[in-house]
């Protein structure tokens, strides 16, 4: 029972994808946090497609009061939402986040990755330290790549832990993004001339967005 | 300036009650940008089709309220004031062709723009906020079990490392690596040792059979070692740029001197 | 989605039995500790079966990858015991043995037995107790018969364990150890002077090592 799976794994097949598929559930239904794939690769005999196991193990669950959810590159079960009122006994209180704190998040999810000074060039006011700092500390924002531009500025991106939060796949999947695209309103127009607001800002490509929200 | 400037618009008691609230309500706004914003509400159009120079006037409206009331307005308020000043002038005046600044409509558009991203952003917010969210709607695993990661470390080392190990602590003044059959090897450094202080005196070519240590060209054996170790010695001479080496011809004798260029 | 259940509850029928299932699924899923059936039943709508609901989901988990058990007289979910070695995975990380180890265990190597007096008397510094314990852990080394002198002090000795890591039938098979005797390496000359270590050792140092080295 304590082999380690590399050694079975050379010298015998990989199990049967039912089995593979069981080994998946009880390693997701285990964990409280979300598994990658390579993670649950990494732990299955060799030889084992974990990814083919979740896919399965997804359509099992459909439609039953916990459900197998994507989370990134990750994979985590999670309760059907409709059934949330079942548990006012382990809801737990969440910080309320200030309006500034909220607005900041949004735009840092839709505009990833995205400096500070953007931030406040869209909010047109400037945004204080604690702001960030709570977001960073509920570990819902990250840093990012430092911008390529004069002063090499910080980005900042959002988490995993922010789309387990908010139910999200991966950062393409926030609402609304396509039509907000659309409309031309992700875009980080350059203000004609000066403007008083959000000064001192340089120019900035937008390559860095279309990477983030295109990728895979 | 001041409520006539409403008046130029039709607005209604409520609308004109929503704004003289904002004064009163100064602290609860984002900066100039949200003013501007909930300002603009009273409109009651796309904000695309907005009427800039309404706002502007309705903000400078603002401004001025709360300088009489003596309200302390942040620098950002003042800054924004006197752009819509600014803004204001350039669309009610005909453009000036000589001017090289943006005009006044590319300016009201811009604003226009930032304030239709804003609410956009808002409402953004509004909507990620509105999802079920962990640990209110859905829930993860309350009793997670222990899923580890066990790090075992061991510990290795060869026999080499055990004889060099014990080599360096037996032979700790003149430390050299340890070698099993060392009587029939002669090392590089070695050879380096003993060609350093010979070079200094190889003014003109000279075979590098001479260069070979006494004692090492009977044995074919030592003899191979020391030939090997006695050119890859040289090769670091030249290298380091003591010294020149020629063959002149395949399998002809190696020859050295002492570098002479200056 | 926030209904009160108690509202519902008064008003309308119990929920059909396979809804009462995803409803016990999720809360024993999203619960810290194991849920009575009389806790379930405060919880999902009135009029509901937890004991039935339960039971069915117990055989609906028949064989999978997580079971339905009771603890006491609650229930939770728990991982299939069969698949509990994939919990935890282990890796196996190779380092170097550091310098002082090595060295050390030469010396007990080529020395056997030998006191910790002697190994610092070799090496020229103290040996630290976490050295030797390292050693002893690996069981590379293992403590030998005491000496037969003033104080007793114990030897060291290295075991069979130690042989087999190196490949080797016997300490006598250490290469070099022939070489490095003819080279008079091996002599354990006391240290010029007094003798402050090793003291009163020659005597009965030479039958130890060759019984040691000579046996079998």
């Amino acid at each position: 029972m304590t082999d380690a799976p590399e050694e079975t794994g050379t010298l015998f097949e990989a199990p049967p994808m039912a089995e593979q598929e069981r080994m998946v559930e009880a390693v997701l239904f285990a964990s409280a946090e979300p598994v990658t794939l390579a993670d649950l690769e990494a732990r299955m005999p060799h030889g084992s497609n974990a990814a083919q196991a979740v896919e399965m193990l997804q359509k099992r669950y459909d439609g039953r009061g916990v459900r197998v959810v994507q989370v990134g590159d990750a994979w985590a079960i999670r309760t059907a939402p409709d059934l949330g009122f079942l548990m006012q006994k382990e809801t737990v209180e969440t910080r309320k986040l200030s309006r500034a704190a909220i607005e900041t998040l949004a735009i840092v999810a839709y505009h990833q990755p995205c400096t500070r000074a953007e931030i406040e060039e869209i909010r047109g006011v400037s945004v204080s330290r604690g702001t960030i700092d709570q977001l960073l500390e509920m570990e819902w924002i990250r840093l990012g790549r430092r911008r390529m531009t004069p002063g090499r500025p910080v980005t900042f991106v959002v988490t995993p832990q922010f789309l387990d939060h908010f139910g999200l796949e991966n950062a393409r999947d926030l609402p609304g993004l396509k039509e907000l695209r659309a409309a031309g309103l992700l875009e980080n127009r350059p203000p004609p001339g000066a403007m008083p607001l959000g000064e001192g800002r340089e120019e900035i490509e937008n390559d860095d967005q279309s990477e983030m929200f295109e990728e895979e | 300036m001041n409520d006539n400037l409403f008046s130029e618009d039709p607005v209604s008691v409520a609308d004109r009650l929503a704004a003289e609230a904002l004064i009163v309500d100064v602290d609860g706004f984002e900066g100039p940008l949200d003013v501007l914003l909930t300002l603009s509400r009273t409109q009651k159009v796309d904000l695309r089709k907005i009427s800039v120079l309404a706002l502007a006037q309705q903000y400078l409206a603002f401004v001025e309220k709360a300088r009489a009331l003596r309200i302390e307005l942040a620098a950002d308020y003042l800054v924004m004031a006197a752009w819509l000043a600014f803004l204001k002038s350039r669309l009610l005046l005909p453009p000036d062709p000589n001017d090289e600044g943006p005009s006044g409509e590319e300016l009201a558009a811009h604003l226009a723009f930032q304030l239709e991203r804003l609410q956009a952003m808002r409402d953004a917010a509004a909507r990620l906020m509105a999802r079920d969210q962990l640990g209110r709607d859905f829930f993860k695993r309350g009793q997670g079990e222990d899923v580890t990661r066990i790090r075992t470390v061991t510990y290795s080392a060869t026999l080499l490392d055990l004889m060099q190990g014990y080599a360096r602590i037996r032979t700790r003044d003149e430390f050299r690596p340890f070698v099993m059959d060392r009587d029939a090897v002669f090392t590089m450094e070695q050879a380096l040792e003993r060609m350093r202080p010979l070079i200094g005196f190889a003014g003109t070519w000279t075979d590098m059979e001479t260069y070979l240590p006494e004692g090492w060209d009977a044995d074919p054996v030592r003899r191979r070692s020391a030939t090997a170790a006695t050119f890859a010695a040289s090769l670091e001479l030249v290298k380091e740029g003591h010294m020149e080496m020629k063959q002149s011809d395949t399998f002809a004798p190696i020859q050295l001197r002492k570098r002479t260029d200056t």
